[in-house]
């Protein structure tokens, strides 16, 4: 295939995210996409000016890596192309990139992410919920049952369920010296933002966190909130999964939350105003958050985080 | 060194479900000959009459015990998944996706310490919806299970065709 | 169902040297049918060209991978010590002697956790010091990793080393 072609393909990509935008989408969705599509179009006609943004010229960057491997845009090998991407960037000797380039992989895998929840939710069978729109299920127990059994009767009343755990090995390797510098690297990394944390945390307290035993409790309150939810898996998350005690437990987790978001590590809604269950999502996806990038969002969010009152 | 008996190494000592590109990154080989060998490797045990088969599930294979020797075998294993929450996950596979409130009206009030479970496993995904939570399989659902499905909706038509073989073999009220 | 398919299967999902008693106990047979069915096994694998071989060591018994494959094997296998605990025992490796209650500082409250991992494992020494625990690295950590190294200060030094190399590498804003 060839240049003009991968343009159209990437085209076709970008213009099918534009027509998915939702109502409810950030409201500059539509326009950062417009500027892809300008971009991708200006590539394809050879009209495209180097920009003097770092973030837009690693989008370039980005784009041109995709067209020019002949890379699926459905279905891009992420390793592949940070690996590509990183190879890139080091040539051209830009430090720059190399943030913004971090900040690409994300919002790419986000994109990627998106594409297969809107998938699932056109193959989704939404009659049943379609006819209780609005109302409130809990009236109509009386006169309607609305699951339909089907063939998973079977399954329901079978004493053998159809599935298996399969029986495989566990294969364990011995650690090489590259993944203990690997893992060096890493954790290196790791402490060095909690040491930042922990500065952030001295300049900004509250007054009335002056007493040192308190300030010192909020920071590992937080450092073990942020634990349990590392253990509450992908997706958004209840808070009340988090709950662990009593009444200070629960302080102590709200409280948390609402730091952990001030800091840009996640994201907290309220579906029911105002006494509704409160969700928080991490995020950039799962995978990466445990990885280096997120580590550098984090360094640079401590940097922005408004001063806590 | 025959490639297939490379490939048997590899998917012998891998740790999960591993992809053609996985065996090629670890073996080297191109992606044509890992899939000649991977065919002679599934003729060759999956014909036999060996405990140990080669199962494809959508893109991944892996090297496992063949069912009827898997309760013997599994007691050296660890298995993860408590036999009681196998029927439950088989019910939200069928259902897929559903609303863990209707999966009460089907299991009681056991659901919620099941849905904890698979979600701690890695097998089911929960996200709010309404009041309740929407229950879906994920990709781990898949190769626990030995699936041959690369989407929710395989495993469901392959969980409909089990329940179809299972009214035809013993229909029970 | 032929006996040495029941113990092929459970020496392949046991995916450690197992002894008869331990095959006895998970198949219900009896100990002379087992040693004939290992005997069996033992002609078919190691016979064949396959690349998995049927191995003893003392009395206990293990499939495993043959020499000649075990290099292309080793990568898709998972890491013996968890990524994680990893990191931790790095750390220590750099500040050690460092006290425990430091190392929490630094990672937080899974040092503890870790440390006894990494205790259990012969890597690290955990001596009481003060309120708190010191923490060194063990000769088994030297041979673990093999590092260059006959002391604390070597693996140290060593590290400090990578530590300089890694941040000339990759320096950060």
């Amino acid at each position: 295939m060839s240049f003009t072609s991968e343009c159209t393909n990437v085209l076709g990509h970008l213009m099918f995210h534009k027509s998915i935008i939702e109502d409810d989408a950030a409201p500059d969705r539509e326009s950062k996409i417009e500027g892809y599509l300008h971009m991708v179009d200006e590539m394809q006609k050879g009209t495209l000016v180097d920009s003097d943004d770092p973030f837009e010229r690693s989008v370039a960057v980005v784009f041109e890596l995709v067209v020019n491997n002949k890379m699926n845009p459905w279905d891009i090998n992420l390793i592949e192309f940070s690996k590509m991407y990183l190879a890139r960037v080091r040539k051209a000797g830009d430090l720059n990139l190399i943030i913004a380039g971090k900040l690409v992989y994300m919002a790419w895998e986000i994109l990627k992410l998106q594409t297969e929840q809107v998938l699932q939710r056109v193959d989704r069978p939404e009659h049943v919920d379609i006819m209780f729109d609005g109302w409130d299920p809990d009236h109509l127990d009386l006169f309607v049952d609305p699951f339909e059994l089907g063939a998973g009767e079977v399954i329901l009343r079978t004493n053998d369920a159809p599935i298996d755990e399969k029986v495989r090995r566990k294969s364990e390797r011995p650690v090489t010296l590259i993944d203990l510098l690997d893992a060096f690297e890493e954790a290196k990394k790791e402490s060095d933002i909690r040491k930042e944390l922990a500065k952030f945390m001295e300049k900004y307290r509250r007054p009335e966190f002056e007493d040192k035993s308190h300030k010192e409790s909020l920071e590992e309150d937080i450092a073990e909130v942020w634990e349990r939810i590392q253990t509450c898996g992908q997706g958004s998350v209840p808070i009340t999964d988090l709950y662990n005690g009593g009444k200070e437990d629960r302080v102590k987790v709200f409280v948390s939350i609402l730091y952990l978001a001030r800091m840009g590590k996640l994201h907290i809604w309220q579906e029911k105003m105002p006494f509704g269950e409160v969700f928080l999502e991490v995020k950039v996806p799962w995978d990466i958050a445990q990885l280096e990038d997120a580590t550098a969002a984090t360094a640079m969010k401590v940097e922005e985080v408004p001063v806590v009152k | 060194m025959r490639t297939e008996r490379i490939v048997e190494a590899e998917l012998f000592s891998a740790a999960k479900p591993v992809t053609v590109t996985d065996l090629q990154t670890a073996s080297g080989l191109d992606a044509r000959t890992i899939r000649g060998a991977l065919k002679r490797l599934m003729d060759e045990y999956n014909g036999s009459d060996r405990a140990i088969e080669i199962a494809k599930m959508g893109p991944r294979y892996a090297m496992q015990v063949k069912k009827e020797y898997s309760t013997q075998a599994g007691r050296l294993a660890e298995l993860k998944v408590p036999k009681d929450v196998l029927k439950t996950a088989s019910l939200i596979a069928y259902y897929q996706p559903v609303l863990q409130s209707k999966m009460f009206d089907l299991v009681g009030a056991k659901i919620y310490d099941h849905v904890k479970q698979l979600v701690d496993l890695g097998l089911v995904k929960a996200r709010p919806k309404r009041k309740s939570v929407e229950l879906t399989t994920t990709k781990r659902f898949i190769e626990t299970f030995g699936i041959d499905a690369r989407s929710r909706q395989d495993v469901k038509a392959w969980l409909e065709e089990q329940a179809a073989k299972l009214s035809g073999k013993s229909p029970r009220t």
